[in-house]
């Protein structure tokens, strides 16, 4: 029995090798199961090759895993022009079209031999079950099941509803290529069976979706009423969410004619006193430094999320990057802070954006909240999330006593001023980009422009301090220590497990905090700290980097990073931190548990 | 209300005799027949010497960055659509590097009115070339002529469907507190473009005295401003001429975009799951 | 006698006082003096307060100078206004026009007794001599004249070129004016008289220009033959220039719709084979940031000037900061590095713009110089540069052979590859946005991904060895040590100088080259630091924390920093690095120079 | 010269039937007449699937970055007069992140051609609604229907002064490609719009079938290209009527940005300073 199972599958486009992937892991889901699934596609925009990957677990699933366990390919061109996402190692089962005509030992899978390697007759299958190969995807779901053991009934139960609106004919025909797929397992069982294992019966069907729509649902959550913003691939379906929900919540969303007036209108509803938002992606980020720079020193609250792609420039649309992070921390001109968050999942991401709302709100600023690719368009379940327990933060607003003699930029304590909006008898002000007073006039005094950064710097003082938007995992004195953030973070917390398992001490955290950096959080995450590798895919190792500036790390923390679209695997990072710690060791030091 | 409840404390950085003192008084008593109290304006302006403007009012000022004014107020407009907005800005931030919003804040049709101070400079910088300049103008980066044609904020305003179009000078103080007055009460947007003299980088022939020599009210001209084709004929000639007065004033305005959006949420809006609840939109997609 | 006189003066729009100073700094400059003005200006666009300052020395001037030797104050209200700009101290001599009514004792200044003050009746001479108030700049420069012995030849010969156009009467008037000044200063001695000394015999006339126009010259004579822009202050006066010159030598200018279309067409320019330019301030360089990553994986030649202004957003447009130091470095999306030059002064700014163009021609690269408003605007006294002897480099551009199959990204040892441009025969490939192969076609390969931003990163490597891009000053094995940049380098320069006097074995890093960090200048320059400062004028500090991001500073080294518009003097950072050397002797080390 | 001359080998990544297949293979066409060696000409685009194009021919090609091929091309055009500049793009690309740069293109009239792969939708990003999408469209950006009106880009562009406005289909290849290649020969900047259909996301009325049916060459309606006001009654009818040929084509067309560039070059050449003596300037300035 496996607790976990990773598929991968490819095929040409209209052999409906992604529709079977999205029948897989709904069928896992509604079964209780927690899964993830990723899609990749060939650079035609429709038709070309394409290809998923589901990993299907009894247990909380931390990323789309390494090595697949199981490999469909419905032809070998396909199937080899996805190389890098779909990994085969010695422990994999490859079943394959006959079709191909390709020998068993002629597969071109080069420098590995996987376990099992299996030419099924899927298109011969569809064809004499089903009457038509477009019903191949339904022999390899019959294949999965059949083999594999997973959710049988949520597949057909899937296969049913999927296919409820083209006619009984084409459903039943469906059906019959699934049940010959399911046959033709039975007839010629795996030499090692690898049955996935039954979710726990108190397991519920858990929610479906992915890392933009619940950014969107966040949103609403949150109480964003306005969205502005413009197409961007990967972040185009937060947008797209909300143009279906927001209005039943009294929002609206405007597309604009690009993103600097998308972000314009967003600032605007925000000086109208309602919670806006913005998402985009790399090229977007550049453009709305401008005004994401207005919104600082007009001390607007604002969300921008960006949904972080493969770059510079036009870069790499599809694929996971992070390199991202000095812009969000250190783009727009002047000294321009902004609070950046990021989320590690597309659970998370619910959280990650509220927390972005509320922190928006309560420090009067820009936020942004770092997704990427891979979490914004992946599938995931999710665990319920109590939404109504989640505390939802409001500007703070002036009262009567402030309004009298109303000054909007008041040199407070905190540095938070209360903020009045159109509409507010006695509070008008002038909201500007020109540095100002505390009643918002414009100056050109030096006394005055340093007084105000103090402000803007001062009063995210406190955010430097909010453990609760970190998290730590593992062995809390380990002398070897993880630092991974946004997608990166699930593989660490995999690898983080493996190294635990082979006995080595060792903690992983996780910001979804970036910016400011919270000196104290780390340090006393460091305290114990001797060696350790700070994960990310970016080329420059942004984070470490940027860790670096406001802390003294120790010596042999070092920077594990590489460019976009090379995903780390959970074991890669695991042997790397064993590398470091074993460095330790002839060094002197010990990471190693005792063995007790 | 009266024009002084307009009037902020706040001093005009500009020159003595720029045009724009002029195009604020008129405002002010524009506003003042509108009678909206100053709270419940907004008014938003880009960067330049024009955009100062609504920091000498009372209302809600939003002096943002260069050439973002219409955005940014259709934010406001969207999220607070009972709110008067306004828009002002000058001819280099409305039609040069904010000119790429003007089309679509314009077939949007949000309730904005939309003045622009029009002085064929860029004065706040000190004296370049604007995009309205006369093709061959001599400025501080154009030392030895300006290689190309201007624009014509009328005609392309007419070309972008806006429903209400009009010009003014401060050369004729009631005209133009007329003009802006009406723009503001028109259901739908509003643009007025003024020819707003900069005394100080603007030609000598494009000042306040030549203005009252040259002007001509397209009333006195016979221009009935339903006509949409002649109004973009009498707008072919900007540059040429100084027509006053309204071009265009759409007799059967469509509905506003505010309008448009009020409606769907209310359409929509018994859909809606608690907020609470949201996140079950993604249960149906679970399988079951 | 005094070798170096800082002179400032205030009055109201129509007093013609910058004038006076232009007047005051050409005629220094013709006579072979050293000199440096600065203007400042209040909120009005025409006609308010305004003020210069003036300092002239008969060695090299190396900042605008920190307190007054000289105050002319027209009115007190105009001169108060500008308290952060003229500060007054024990050791200065005020001038101020009696016509305020106000005695010496009573002057407006607080908390400071000046060496002398003399109530002149300044508007009274003027009206008596010259017939007119206007006049009253001419009192003024008679004065100055008269009571300090500055270039008087030199300036009645400025005041008749200026003159000269409005008329011989008037011409007249103003010579009468003078005359009467400088007859008042000679009836009324100084108690304690401080004529400038004369400069060296030999000195030349020296140019006169501001960083603006220096910088355009010097694109010019790099070979810059394209410039699009948009007008911004405080860069303007870099097209300004350009329009009028540039055309002279087969170039244009474009003033562009936008920041955006600016930059967009030098990169059009330099993919047409030509060097080309843009300038911009903080709101610009935000707009910019999409297209400099552009550039970056276009690999296109590119200089981009960022003249700084106070920041955030519009912020304060006519004040100097050094707070774009962070967008300069790390803005765009992805890893877009970009290598950032900054010059020290005007003269300065000659050099460092050439060489930007070498370094972006060279490395196909953009090239961001980050100039200040202070340097860009200030005028100064230039010494002789043989221009003809500065190196001027051109772009790598294919061979004959090289053209067989061309590829415009092939992967070589240095990371740069020859770049062909339209009109080539045989040359012809795509330049995209999109990450793409060697032959510029388009790619999504997570491992084409990598090897092409290691090349991009790679051939900007040898720039880390550039020493010929830095300058270092002082002590060379000093235990004590200053790093800064752009316009505070002059500052520093003279506050080591005041530091070492008085027996401070001590020592000055200035790189022009900010970005990347060069690790093995710094590391040469640290080796023997134990205590220093970073200074620069922003609120975070920003090259102190990015030098943390690749150095392991030396402990005792710290940020000295604060946001723009408040220069630092002299005096003041001598004294700051006195007391880091003195707490350094207190941990045991040493910072004094031996007595011997 | 031949079109497959103007052929690469690159496969395009467009969706099997996609209109843009067609204004390509027109493209080939014309440039064959044209006749200029691929070497000579830049071709400049932004981002989307119809900006792929440049990669699909033998010319040096620019995909840059979305919306902003227009500066780009310009930038080309000056600094080498002598090459022939293509730039092509999306709806999106060119009339909304891009619609700013148009009307200062048009106006500084550079010898430009620009051809619009307009579909009425975002084809790259799947299919979002998109600046000429009619009001009331539903997409995945607009589920219950877009609420404003569509740009006009023909209408803009006669307003914005182009000497050749021009629209196609390649329902029309002969029509396509003999308008492709006029535009090219004009002597000025030209604008071909293109009613390029995306089979994937467009509507089912905008396809190339329909396109045959509808299609209303200007010719057969008798329309006489010098006159601009007619161009324009006739453009007013986008989006309602498929008009097709010249719609407006300057008789008299006007110095090109680039050939003014050039006088000036020769006028002010001889005052240039050698190179190394360029600091000579800041010595007149010195007060002797
Ligand atoms: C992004 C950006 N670009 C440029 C500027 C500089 N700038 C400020 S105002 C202005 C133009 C002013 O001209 P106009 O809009 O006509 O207004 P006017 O001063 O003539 O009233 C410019 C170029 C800026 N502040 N921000
Ligand atoms: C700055 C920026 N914003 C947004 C995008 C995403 N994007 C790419 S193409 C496109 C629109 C494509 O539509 P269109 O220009 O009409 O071309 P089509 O694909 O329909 O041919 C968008 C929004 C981007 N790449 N860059
Ligand atoms: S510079 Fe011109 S536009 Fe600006 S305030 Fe002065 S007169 Fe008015
Ligand atoms: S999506 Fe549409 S525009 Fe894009 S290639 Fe396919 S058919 Fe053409
Ligand atoms: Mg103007
Ligand atoms: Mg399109």
């Amino acid at each position: 029995m496996r607790d976990d199972l990773v598929f991968g599958m490819a095929g040409s486009g209209g052999d409906g090798i992604v529709s079977a992937g999205e029948s897989l892991i709904a069928a896992a889901a509604a079964d209780g199961y927690h899964a993830i699934m990723t899609k990749s596609f060939g650079s035609q925009i429709r038709g070309g090759e394409s290809s998923c990957r589901v990993r299907i677990a009894t247990a909380e699933v931390l990323n789309p895993g390494g090595a697949l366990d199981v490999a469909v390919a419905l032809n070998w061109d396909d199937f080899t022009r996805f190389g890098a996402e779909l990994p085969v190692s010695g422990s994999t089962v490859v079943l394959y079209d006959a079709r191909t005509g390709i020998q068993p030992h002629e597969v071109p899978l080069v420098g590995v031999t996987p376990k099992e390697v299996l030419p099924i007759p899927i298109a011969d299958l569809a064809r004499e079950h089903a009457g038509s190969e477009r019903a191949k995807n339904s022999v390899v779901l019959g294949l999965v099941a059949g083999f594999f053991e997973v959710s049988r009934e949520g597949l057909l139960n899937g296969l049913r509803r999927r296919l409820a609106k083209k006619g009984e004919e084409v459903l039943r025909s469906a059906e019959r290529a699934f049940a010959a797929g399911e046959a033709w397992a039975a007839a010629h069982p795996l030499r090692e069976p690898m049955p996935l294992a039954r979710p726990a019966a108190s397991a519920p069907a858990r929610m479906l979706t992915d890392g933009n729509e619940v950014c969107g649902a966040a949103a609403i959550a949150a109480g964003c009423r306005f969205f502005g913003g413009y197409p961007i691939t990967p972040s185009t379906e937060i947008m797209q969410f909300l143009s279906r929900e927001i209005w039943k919540y009294g929002g609206a969303v405007l597309q604009a004619e690009d993103e600097i007036a998308g972000i314009g209108a967003a600032v605007g509803a925000s000086f109208a006193g309602v919670k806006a938002m913005t998402a985009t992606s790399g090229p977007g980020m550049s453009l709305k430094s401008e005004i994401m720079g207005l919104a600082t020193i007009a001390e607007l609250p604002l969300v921008i999320v960006n949904v972080q792609r493969g770059g510079p420039s036009t870069g790499m649309p599809t694929k996971a990057e992070q390199a991202d992070l000095y812009q969000a921390a250190f783009s727009a001109h002047g000294d321009a802070a902004r609070p950046v968050l990021a989320p590690t999942s597309v659970t998370d991401t619910f959280w990650t954006t509220v927390q972005a709302f509320n922190v928006a709100e309560r420090f009067q600023t820009p936020v942004i909240v770092l997704s990427d690719q891979e979490i914004a368009q992946r599938k995931e379940t999710l665990d319920d999330i109590d939404v109504g327990a989640i505390e939802i933060e409001e500007r703070r607003r002036p009262g009567e006593g402030e309004l009298q003699d109303y000054a909007r930029f008041t040199l407070t304590a905190s540095g938070v001023s209360p903020i009045s909006q159109p509409g507010v008898r006695g509070g008008a002000y002038l909201a500007s980009g020109i540095e100002h007073n505390e009643r918002g006039a414009p100056t050109a005094s030096g006394a005055l422009h340093s007084r105000m950064n103090e402000k803007r710097f001062h009063k995210l003082e406190p955010l430097k301090r909010r453990a609760d938007l970190f998290r730590v995992f593992g062995d809390e004195a380990a002398p070897v220590g993880l630092v991974s953030w946004g997608s990166c973070a699930g593989v660490c917390r995999e690898a983080l497990a493996h190294a635990r398992a082979r006995g080595l001490k060792a903690k992983l955290l996780v910001p979804h905090l970036l910016y400011p950096v919270a000196e104290e959080v780390y340090g006393d995450f460091f305290a114990s700290v001797r060696a350790g590798l700070v994960v990310e895919q970016s080329h420059q190792g942004q984070l470490y980097r940027m860790l670096r500036m406001f802390l003294d790390l120790p010596r042999g923390v070092r920077s594990l990073a590489r460019s976009g679209a090379n995903p780390f695997l959970p074991i890669e990072v695991a042997e790397r931190l064993h590398a470091a710690a074993e460095a330790l060791q002839r060094d002197g030091g010990s990471a190693r548990q005792p063995q007790e | 209300m009266e024009p002084r409840e307009f009037k902020s404390d706040l001093k005009p950085i500009w020159c003595p005799g720029c045009g724009d003192f002029g195009v604020l008084q008129a405002l002010y008593r524009a506003l003042a027949s509108v009678g909206r109290p100053p709270h419940e304006i907004a008014f938003v302006s880009g960067i330049g010497c024009s955009s100062r403007i609504p920091g000498y009012t009372t209302a809600y000022g939003f002096n943002s960055v260069h050439g973002r004014a219409l955005p940014i107020a259709q934010g406001i407009k969207i999220a607070n659509p009972d709110l008067l907005v306004l828009v002002a800005g000058g001819d280099g931030d409305g039609f040069s590097i904010g000119g790429g919003h003007l089309p679509h804040a314009v077939r949007r049709n949000l309730d904005l009115t939309y003045v622009v101070m029009d002085n064929q400079v860029y004065g706040l910088t000190k004296g370049q070339l604007s995009p309205t300049s006369p093709r061959g103008r001599q400025t501080v980066t154009s030392a030895h002529g300006s290689l190309e044609d201007p624009v014509n904020p009328l005609l392309y305003v007419l070309a972008y469907g806006a429903g209400f179009v009009a010009q003014g000078t401060p050369a004729d103080m009631p005209g133009l507190t007329a003009l802006i007055e009406e723009a503001i009460r028109f259901p739908g947007f509003a643009f007025v473009n003024v020819q707003s003299p900069c005394v100080t980088f603007g030609e000598a022939e494009q000042q306040l005295r030549e203005h009252k020599a040259q002007m001509k009210p397209l009333v006195a001209l016979g221009h009935d401003p339903v006509d949409r084709l002649k109004a973009m004929a009498f707008a072919a000639e900007y540059g040429r001429e100084l027509h006053t007065g309204v071009f265009y004033r759409n007799p059967q305005p469509g509905p506003t975009y505010e309008a448009l959006v009020a409606q769907r949420q209310l359409e929509l809006g018994p859909q809606a799951l608690p907020r609470e609840r949201i996140l079950d939109l993604f249960r149906k997609s679970g399988g079951q």
